[in-house]
């Protein structure tokens, strides 16, 4: 690991102790960052939880058209996974240029992604769901859940995206090496992992 | 010099502490309930467990202050270094409170693991900024069903009951202060029209929460007659402070007298 | 660092393609009207299998030193484990709610 | 393995100008400054709000100076009204636990201090650090902010409990926005909190120097090290805890809302939601904060005490940090022991009550280890240590209330009394304090280069020491009487005759708070007039001694730092510096 460590070594160099992980500040930065972010996920699924366990009557409201968009979602943010990967792996072979092809291609993916939440959202929205309002004479929690924890996982592919263009600009500027694309890339495939819980919990089990 | 005065002031905090405690210079209240002496014992079991250990550590830390203090005794570790601590921590310590825990329980149960006697008298409290209204089920014992849309301070109807056409609800009887037969297991039906607010009578050993949305059930026997506070002791808001009511405890006879006179104010 | 070597990007498609069949499992599970206890008991499972290949695969825990594993691993299971202490009191709400 | 070549963490020269130097300053000196600087005028306003309060309860009407100004409407010409009394109770706890208590022995003193003590030149992050700063500072404006609008703060207090906190404006004075911007300043502190404890995590095993083992980590960086951990957990739960609060307010979701709400005769438009969620969600959260807010002050103490008992604590780093991380985990499992009364589910009561009782197992061996390393030492009474053995007694009289309120049997009678507000001044609250003075003293001469005044500090320690005794340990012993807390004013027939404590207990507040006055004035003066430190004054053998009192920008002058003993080689007046190759003294 010292040989990477080093690649980002600046003008100032001492001899220190040895990382416990042998990786350096920013992927362990991003690592710890990764769990605080997960409980905070985490949080918001117990609420839905709670709820949808307390309410009287809850409802499913998703028709399969829904499920069907879901399934794309997730399908669109696995491939844009598998990109990214493409991208961390070239970049560590030193290959700039098809590492960021497949940036732009993972930051293609997550917009894609974006889009068809947002069609998802307006939808639902054309429908009469609010946070606060149920059409289909359901619990109202519904929709306050809904939104809550998708718009919360829409924010993170959002950012992911943002800070994707950032990372390539820099990375083709060289100012960013490949750990920062590596550090980049750890985050995406976390939005993915939340994503397979979110998916199963707020769309499978609300499809009637 | 510094260290014998802080054993000095220690050691006569400790005093002090300890002197307020077992003076009872403030003290629990008589108890008139039927589980309230478990929960005294609990209480004073705690004070002799936590007080000991009180009073051994600060004494012990006042103790090295003085001997130790600007004194140039010889450096040493204490015999057996860290194990006996760890040790006594876990022993006796782990026995303590496993014994607190256990004990504890009983108390605990006889309070909430217990079934409410079925002979018990049902009585409905309603609690709202900042009072408490308290509802009985009247002759057919049957208590009318509630309406949120109907609550309405304004013509008195506080817990939104139908007095037209609920025929439960007609003889339900709503009254301003908690009245009830001594000796005789009551059981309360808890709860809130707007925000959280809390049931505290010191003298029955109680405090339980109103959880807005939860019926909440608590039931007791009172012991003695007397006339007692109950007070709010969960943030409400404005009038927090000011939110009482009184609980009666009555022998029989005069609780039906007292039940007759609220029933024709209705 | 240890660079993915350890696999070749055709594996990991490989294991996206996986992932996606777990997806298609979950979807084809989620239309036979099971209880909702069950469904939702096989739908966490088969995520936190989901979760487990992206976390060993995807972000290459697995080539990391296993001591990483074990700080985030407890430590995220600690929280996740700790809030299932709530349920009762959803049960309770749902059995005490002031209007049924 | 080898010690690797890495970067040190200097990332630029050091910086030229005021603005780059001094306010915009990514350098974790300066930061750790300014956040001590913040929880200064933050305790001053939180002990200010808790004046104005005592007073009121010992004479309700009493007109006190300057409040009809600062609230028209809340205090008009300075005689208080019951929700203003709420109002101030409400931001006196949330500036104290959040912006005093969590800031200053966490943020203030481990900014400063934990990446020079491992050898490090910054913090990992250095540009995130600035903004966890400067996101905290927004977070304290924002609750400030709530004293100039309208209809002031809110009056749900720091607990801020559903629905009382949800349903908006119609549930009493500062419902409104008073209590929105109180939920955006929790957010952002809830922000930089997660940031600053990812920063602290990452320099901690990232960042140290050549030799700095884990096992020679000096026991405050173990202690700041522990409680990032337990920060990073905890408001990782807070930040969505708040989320929803926001929404239910300003979204119109129902999650701590329940349906048929009535407030006012009007029917609450919010349906299914749970006042027993949030309780849930926060005290998940707010458990943990009370060690969030000891644990820093558990490493402080147990780093500053051997330096003037001149010899190691007992059972070394192992015992203490085995402590620090029991209580930590434990930490988490015990909220429920808040919600004893609240109508959560009775069994589940049994199971906070055990844990928590448990805690007190690590709790009682840290105390132990204080206790016993004062066998046969050379107590040398400078203000610093005497600050810590002020801990250590407050911390055992304040864990001793816990045996009361772990037992859901003897919590309920006790809840909701000022047994509780004794109980966790003592423990959180005032440990804490005196854990961050005992910091202040100790560590002043480094980040100033200047002694604070010896006789001032003594005398500030005396007085803080017995006034606050006469403060909270009053407050345990009203309780017993059933005095409830947070009322504003002492109606009921049992809580009037509690009115001469009252007045008792207020005059020794404000005493209390008069003697801060010594402390503040001893800061600033010593900042100037202060007598010149040497680089190690009081003869440690940490990192942060063995360089220049102020460090340079890079804390060690480009210097290689080799470690190679643990933190605490003292044995009389002989010790050994951790970077020193000499033979060890203490036998660590």
């Amino acid at each position: 690991m010292s040989q990477s460590a080093v690649a980002s070594v600046s003008h100032h160099e001492v001899l220190m102790e040895p990382s416990p992980y042998s990786m350096d500040k920013k992927k362990l930065g991003m690592w710890v960052f990764i769990v605080s972010d997960a409980c905070t996920f985490a949080a918001f699924l117990f609420a839905y939880g709670y709820m949808r366990v307390g309410a009287p009557v809850w409802g499913t409201p998703f028709g399969f058209s829904s499920i069907a968009n879901g399934m794309i979602m997730t399908a669109v943010l696995l491939s844009s996974s598998l990109s990214m990967l493409a991208a961390v792996r070239a970049s560590q072979v030193g290959e700039k240029a098809s590492s960021n092809k497949w940036l732009a291609v993972t930051m293609l993916l997550g917009t894609i992604f974006a889009g068809l939440h947002l069609r998802e959202w307006y939808k639902l929205i054309a429908e009469g769901w609010r946070l606060f309002y149920n059409p289909t004479g359901g619990a109202a929690q519904f929709g306050a859940a809904f939104f809550t924890v998708t718009g919360l996982h829409l924010t993170h592919v959002v950012t992911g995206v943002i800070a994707l263009a950032f990372v390539a600009r820099g990375y083709k500027q060289g100012c960013y090496d490949e750990s920062h694309v590596e550090t980049a890339g750890l985050y995406w495939h976390f939005v993915d992992l939340v994503w397979m819980f979110v998916f199963p919990l707020m769309y499978l089990m609300n499809a009637h | 010099m510094a260290g014998k005065i802080f054993a000095v002031v220690v050691a006569l905090i400790t005093i002090v502490t300890a002197y307020c405690v077992i003076a009872h210079v403030w003290w629990m209240p008589v108890d008139i309930s039927v589980h309230g002496p478990k929960i005294d014992h609990q209480i004073e079991e705690t004070v002799l467990v936590a007080g000991l250990l009180f009073i051994a550590g600060q004494i012990v830390l006042a103790a090295f202050a003085f001997l130790y203090g600007g004194a140039r005794s010889r450096i040493k570790q204490i015999p057996g270094g860290a194990k006996p601590l760890i040790v006594f921590a876990f022993l006796l310590v782990g026995t303590e409170v496993v014994a607190l825990s256990f004990i504890g329980s009983k108390a605990w149960g006889a309070v909430y693991f217990e079934a409410p006697d079925p002979a018990s008298m049902h009585i409905d409290i309603q609690a709202g900024q900042f009072a408490y209204y308290f509802r009985y089920p009247g002759p057919d014992g049957k208590f009318g069903s509630l309406h949120p849309d109907l609550i309405n301070e304004g013509n008195q109807n506080y817990f939104g009951i139908d007095t037209d056409h609920d025929a439960d609800a007609k003889d339900d009887i709503v009254t301003a202060e908690l009245a009830i037969p001594v000796n005789k297991p009551i059981l309360l039906t808890l709860h809130s029209k707007d925000v959280g607010h809390s049931f505290y009578v010191r003298e029955l050993r109680i405090q339980q929460d109103f959880v807005p949305g939860l019926n909440i059930p608590i039931h007791f026997t009172a012991t003695q007659t007397g006339r007692f506070e109950i007070v709010c002791t969960q943030l409400c808001g404005l009038g927090h402070y000011n939110m009482k009511a009184y609980l009666s405890v009555l022998s029989q006879s005069d609780f039906e007298d007292w039940l007759k006179k609220q029933a024709s104010m209705q | 660092m240890s660079s993915n070597r350890e696999l070749t990007m055709s594996s990991y498609v490989a294991i996206g393609g996986g992932l996606m069949v777990i997806v298609g499992i979950e979807v084809i599970l989620t239309y036979q009207h099971l209880p909702t206890r069950t469904l939702l008991f096989s739908l966490l499972c088969l995520a936190c299998l989901e979760a487990y290949v992206a976390i060993m695969y995807l972000m290459h825990v697995k080539y990391e030193r296993p001591v990483l594993f074990w700080t985030i691993f407890p430590a995220t299971l600690f929280v996740l484990v700790f809030l299932c202490y709530i349920w009762p009191d959803a049960f309770r709400m749902f059995n005490m709610r002031l209007l049924q | 393995m080898a010690a690797t070549i890495a970067h040190a963490a200097v990332h630029h020269a050091a910086p030229q100008g005021f603005i780059r130097k001094y306010l915009f300053s990514v350098d974790h000196k300066v930061i750790g400054i300014q956040y001590l600087t913040l929880s200064l005028i933050a305790v001053f306003v939180g002990m200010a709000l808790s004046w104005v309060m005592r007073i009121h309860l010992a004479w309700p009407d009493a007109h006190i100076p300057l409040l009809g100004w600062l609230s028209p409407n809340g205090a008009p010409n300075g005689l208080m009204t019951p929700e203003y009394y709420l109002s101030l109770m409400t931001m006196h706890g949330t500036i104290m636990a959040f912006f005093v208590l969590t800031a200053a022995p966490m943020a203030g003193f481990g900014n400063f201090m934990l990446p020079i003590q491992v050898g490090a030149a910054d913090m990992a992050f250095p540009r995130l650090n600035m903004s966890s700063f400067w996101v905290t500072l927004v977070g304290f404006i924002l609750a400030c902010a709530t004293f100039v609008i309208p209809d002031g703060p809110p009056l749900s207090g720091w607990t801020a409990y559903a629905p009382l906190s949800a349903v908006g404006p119609v549930a009493g004075p500062g419902q409104g926005w008073g209590q929105n911007l109180w939920g955006l300043s929790i957010v952002c502190f809830c922000i930089a909190s997660l940031l600053g404890a990812l920063n602290f995590i990452v320099t901690t095993l990232d960042l140290r120097t050549k030799g700095m083992k884990l096992s020679r980590l000096p026991l405050s960086t173990w202690g700041w090290f522990i409680d990032a951990w337990v920060s990073l957990l905890a408001f990782a739960v807070l930040l969505p805890t708040c989320l929803l609060l926001v929404l239910d307010r300003l979204g119109g979701t129902s999650f701590f809302i329940p349906s048929g709400l009535v407030i006012n005769d009007q029917l609450q438009p919010h349906a299914g939601g749970s006042p027993l969620l949030f309780q849930h969600l926060f005290w998940f959260f707010g458990h943990p904060e009370v060690y969030i807010i000891i644990l820093p002050a558990f490493g402080i103490v147990s780093h500053v005490m051997p330096t003037f008992i001149r010899k190691p604590l007992v059972g070394g780093w192992k015992v203490m940090t085995f402590a620090e991380v029991a209580v930590g985990m434990l930490s988490f499992v015990v909220w429920g022991h808040h919600m004893f009364v609240s109508g959560m589910s009775p069994f589940m009561a049994m199971v906070f009550s055990v844990p928590t009782l448990l805690i007190t197992i690590p709790s009682v061996i840290a105390v132990l280890v204080w206790v016993f390393s004062l066998y046969h030492s050379n107590i040398r009474f400078d203000t610093p240590l005497l600050f810590s053995l002020g801990f250590v007694s407050l911390f055992i009289s304040g864990g001793i209330g816990g045996f009361f309120l772990a037992q859901p049997s003897t919590d309920s009678y006790l809840h909701a009394t000022s047994f509780v507000v004794g109980h966790f001044h003592f423990t959180m609250g005032l440990s804490a304090i005196f854990a961050t003075f005992a910091g202040f003293y100790y560590w002043y001469p480094k980040m100033f280069g200047r002694v604070m005044n010896e006789k001032l500090g003594k005398v500030h320690f005396w007085l803080s020491f017995v006034l606050v005794y006469c403060v909270f340990m009053t407050m345990h012993l009203t309780g017993f009487a059933g005095a409830v807390r947070r009322y504003s004013a002492l109606v009921d027939d049992f809580m009037v005759q509690l009115i001469p404590a009252n007045k008792f207990m207020t005059v020794a507040a404000l005493l209390l708070g008069a003697t801060q006055f010594i402390f503040l004035f001893n800061v600033i003066w010593s900042r100037f007039k202060g007598q010149k430190a040497s680089d190690n004054p009081w003869g440690a053998t940490t990192l942060e001694w063995d360089t220049t009192s102020p460090p340079p920008f890079d804390n060690f002058g480009g210097r290689q730092i080799t470690v190679y003993h643990g933190p605490m080689e003292y044995d009389g007046d002989a010790s050994v510096m951790q970077t020193s190759p000499a033979a060890s003294v203490a036998g660590t």
